[in-house]
């Protein structure tokens, strides 16, 4: 079901974790649907110097957070948010059709956790 | 994978066929091949087979071997019970009462019947997922044909309260179905004495094969077939017998109605030692389903603040199968029905991992379990946000 | 009984598994007895054969996996494709046509269906059983839904014009579904050149085991299931999976494409040569069926002047086995209703006999009823009061 | 399917054939039910001296005719008259219900043969 690369993520997934003082946040999804997902970032230089996750999930869900923080690691702001859910899951090899929503969810916690430090970074 | 020893604790899922029932089938995929329906020596030899294995059947649930049809799955059985009665009986009225829990073949069977113009009433469960007997008091109308509720539940294994069911039935023209499924062969059960007018059996739950089944209809119970054709099972159910699976499963009746009591009781067993093991080498847990009305062999555990299916795999790692919920639904993102209906917490219905022993399972099996899960819990909680919120 | 050579003609009412089929079904009751819906490696194991074997039927009828579902009948993949079809397109129409000489399975779906408000014609046959194609030209309406055809009749081994057919259903949006439990694995066919919408297929009739069916369908077809539940085989029929009969339907599927041409060969030469022993050593016999386009292997004669049950109790008394008209007909006292349909005299389809030859038939077995029947004829008209009035 | 002496009796059916001379014929059933049977007798002092059938039908049907021969054989007429379909389908060991309705040929049939030689006797 799950290709080799969502396996090796799931089970050995990367940069596992909190950053305690983290210069952005990213929470999504709730418990009723089964996905969260917290990731935390460091930045400098407008560059993700450190990233980091959580998530409560299906295998795909870790493995996509997994996948997004490898990717995004080192990477400008703006090279960040530009990643897609297509990114994450052709990186994984693919997702069987009924996860393919658990990309959506990295992505998408990546990109408020950027927003979140810009919002700071504003005050 | 190959040499990986597997421990198996998903019997609710499906079971291993027994070696005697694979032995009893090999005759029939070779020299007695042939249609039970022909006249002549390999035809009777067919025959005489079919109707040894439905005397075998019947004496599991203590019913007379005419009251048998053999189907090709629990679902089929389920189907023709809520279809053919709903069918033959429409004139008498068109309100059939089901509970929340059943099995998709029951739930979604009975949707379809709602499109065909038929009411059904879903009765409601109380926290351990034994049905609400009051609602079911209130929801009997005139006009209610047919009341549908699991013997036993695949999920939580509760089991149901079969008698007071059909006390309040009695004197009432309305049919009482049971889905045996779970319960067959592990619970010691008669249809006479419960008052059971239809009952559903499956043969992989009860280490026959894979496509066979049975429905119980009591003599005299007005139904229609769902498979129409050349008139096989006194033209209740068309086309050719599977001969080779029924055969089998008449096997696996007859063995599981002589090792009923000894399995009950190493089901019994091991699933205390499993709970009592899991109880105590793991914090923040939730026993879902009745605590002790239920299936022999059966656990179904909420793991708080992790997901199902991370569990279910990092256990296929290391060789052991169990499950989130039944089968059917591991495809689905939904949280279980069954648990929904039984108004759980919803971040902990998320968390369920069912566990189901069977007859082949040994403490070397549990113990492998008790050895292997607490460190997979501790790392899904250690990478889930929940858990650090407490 | 138990050491006598058996010589099997009935291969048309069911066959022998073929060893290969029995063998590659063995590991499926043991070993490998996960639930396809499981997703552990047990699971996953039961699943990727189940995927193999779909492959390997799609490939014998020329369709793609994806349009094959598993069925448990011949019977079920008939009634599926009337009553899936009727229910889920009875918006644009309530019409259907097949045709007088159908399986039972077709016929008795096709009568519930006109009890459940569609409208059926039933389409007439020439003295050969072939189809009046004028009757299928004029019978089409606006409201027809579907044309129901079988492929190969299983009395007399007519085959059918399914070309014509579907020439004629061309640029309508009529279904068209064949039954081709008699024709596949026997006459080599492609589903796409002949623009069949649906067509059944039945294992125990090509050498699998019974128990197990396939029912192909067409990519974008609108159709319902008729088992609701778990939502297996892509939601169209659900119940666990028959994996260990599923892996055989497909090892036969893959035999019998492989062995197509051989075995036709084979048959046709069987059959040759006992029409020809039997014309020569028996006199006053009807040839039924259509003289060339016929099933290879079948040969249905009626003996004049005597009662066909007879022939086939006393051939079973020399270990032969051959029967009257269909296995499913065999204990009603009505003449066979395709004889019937075909205008034939009623004296003479009483003495009808279908001999029908397999894949594991020899010339000794031929032999061996030219050595036997013209003894059992000739006694039988000697006591029969209508052969003395000649 | 068919008791041991339904089988014996279909096998071995016992006084087939016809009568020449016959003092009573006794013709019952019709093609389309494909059932047909001819019963010839010769009478003695009121007595089933002889008695021959000829039968096209099943195996019920030709077990039937030959022991419905056995049993009147040597009978007076009074008697033979009275023997019903239940006398001959038990001392076949029984029939499948199905096939029941083959005993009311060959009890028919008698009749007829013992009616018709009382008719030709009157002339
Ligand atoms: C309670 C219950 N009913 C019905 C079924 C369906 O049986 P089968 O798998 O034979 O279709 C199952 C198993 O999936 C079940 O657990
Ligand atoms: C033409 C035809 N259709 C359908 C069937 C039914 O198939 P099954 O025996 O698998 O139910 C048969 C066999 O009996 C048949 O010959």
């Amino acid at each position: 079901m799950y290709s080799k690369k969502v396996m090796d993520h799931f089970k050995n997934p990367r940069n596992t974790g909190e950053i305690e003082d983290a210069d952005g946040i990213g929470e999504v999804g709730n418990p009723i649907c089964g996905d969260i997902m917290k990731i935390t970032i460091k930045v400098k230089d407008d560059r993700i110097e450190d990233i980091k996750f959580k998530t409560f999930g299906c295998a795909a869900a870790i493995a996509t957070s997994s996948m997004i923080t490898e990717i995004a690691k080192g990477k400008t702001l703006e090279e960040a948010k530009e990643i897609s859910k297509k990114d994450v899951s052709c990186a994984l090899d693919g997702l069987p059709p009924i996860k393919e929503h658990c990309s959506n969810l990295a992505s998408e916690g990546l990109r408020k956790a950027i927003d979140d430090y810009m919002m700071k970074k504003k005050d | 994978m190959a040499d990986r020893r597997t421990i198996y604790l998903d019997n609710s899922a499906t079971t291993q066929v027994h070696p005697e029932v694979k032995e009893a089938i090999q005759p029939y995929l070779s020299e007695k091949y042939g249609n039970p329906s022909s006249i002549y020596h390999k035809g009777r030899e067919a025959k005489e087979a079919v109707e040894d294995a439905r005397k075998k059947v019947a004496a599991l649930i203590g019913a007379d071997p005419e009251e048998i049809i053999f189907t090709c799955s629990g679902t089929e059985g389920n189907n023709m019970a809520l279809k053919g009665i709903a069918f033959a009986n429409k004139d008498r009225g068109k309100h059939i009462i089901t509970t929340k829990i059943e099995h998709k073949s029951i739930l979604n069977t009975a949707k379809w019947l709602e499109m065909q113009g038929f009411e059904v009433t879903y009765l409601n469960v109380d926290e351990n997922g034994t049905i609400d007997i009051e609602h079911l008091k209130k929801a009997i109308r005139p006009d209610t044909i047919l009341v549908s509720v699991m013997f036993a539940n695949n999920e939580i294994g509760t089991i149901q309260p079969i008698e007071k069911i059909r006390d309040i039935l009695k004197d009432k023209s309305i049919y009482f179905h049971t889905d045996a499924v779970q319960a067959a062969g592990k619970i010691d059960l008669d249809v006479k004495e419960l008052g059971i007018d239809l009952l559903t059996l499956s043969g992989h739950k009860m280490h026959a094969t894979k496509g066979i089944g049975a429905l119980y209809i009591r003599k005299g119970t007005k139904i229609e077939p769902i498979l129409h054709g050349g008139g096989q099972e006194r033209s209740l159910r068309s086309g050719t017998e599977n001969v080779p699976e029924i055969v089998g499963i008449g096997k696996a009746a007859e063995i599981a109605k002589k090792d009923l009591e000894k399995n009950r009781i190493l089901l019994k067993n091991l699933e205390k030692r499993l709970k009592e093991d899991i109880f105590r080498e793991i914090p923040e847990l939730i026993l879902n389903g009745h605590p002790e009305k239920r299936l022999p062999g059966n656990l179904n555990i909420s793991f708080k603040y992790i997901e199902g299916e991370s569990v279910v795999l990092m256990l296929d790692e290391k060789g052991i199968c169990v499950s989130t919920g039944s089968a059917c639904t591991s495809n689905s993102l939904k949280p279980s029905y069954v648990l929904t209906a039984m108004k759980k917490d919803p971040v902990f219905m998320h968390g369920s991992i069912r566990f189901s022993i069977g007859a082949f399972n040994t403490e070397e099996d549990i113990d492998a379990i008790t050895k292997t899960l607490p460190e997979i819990i501790k790392s899904l909680r250690a990478i889930s946000p929940l858990y650090n919120k407490d």
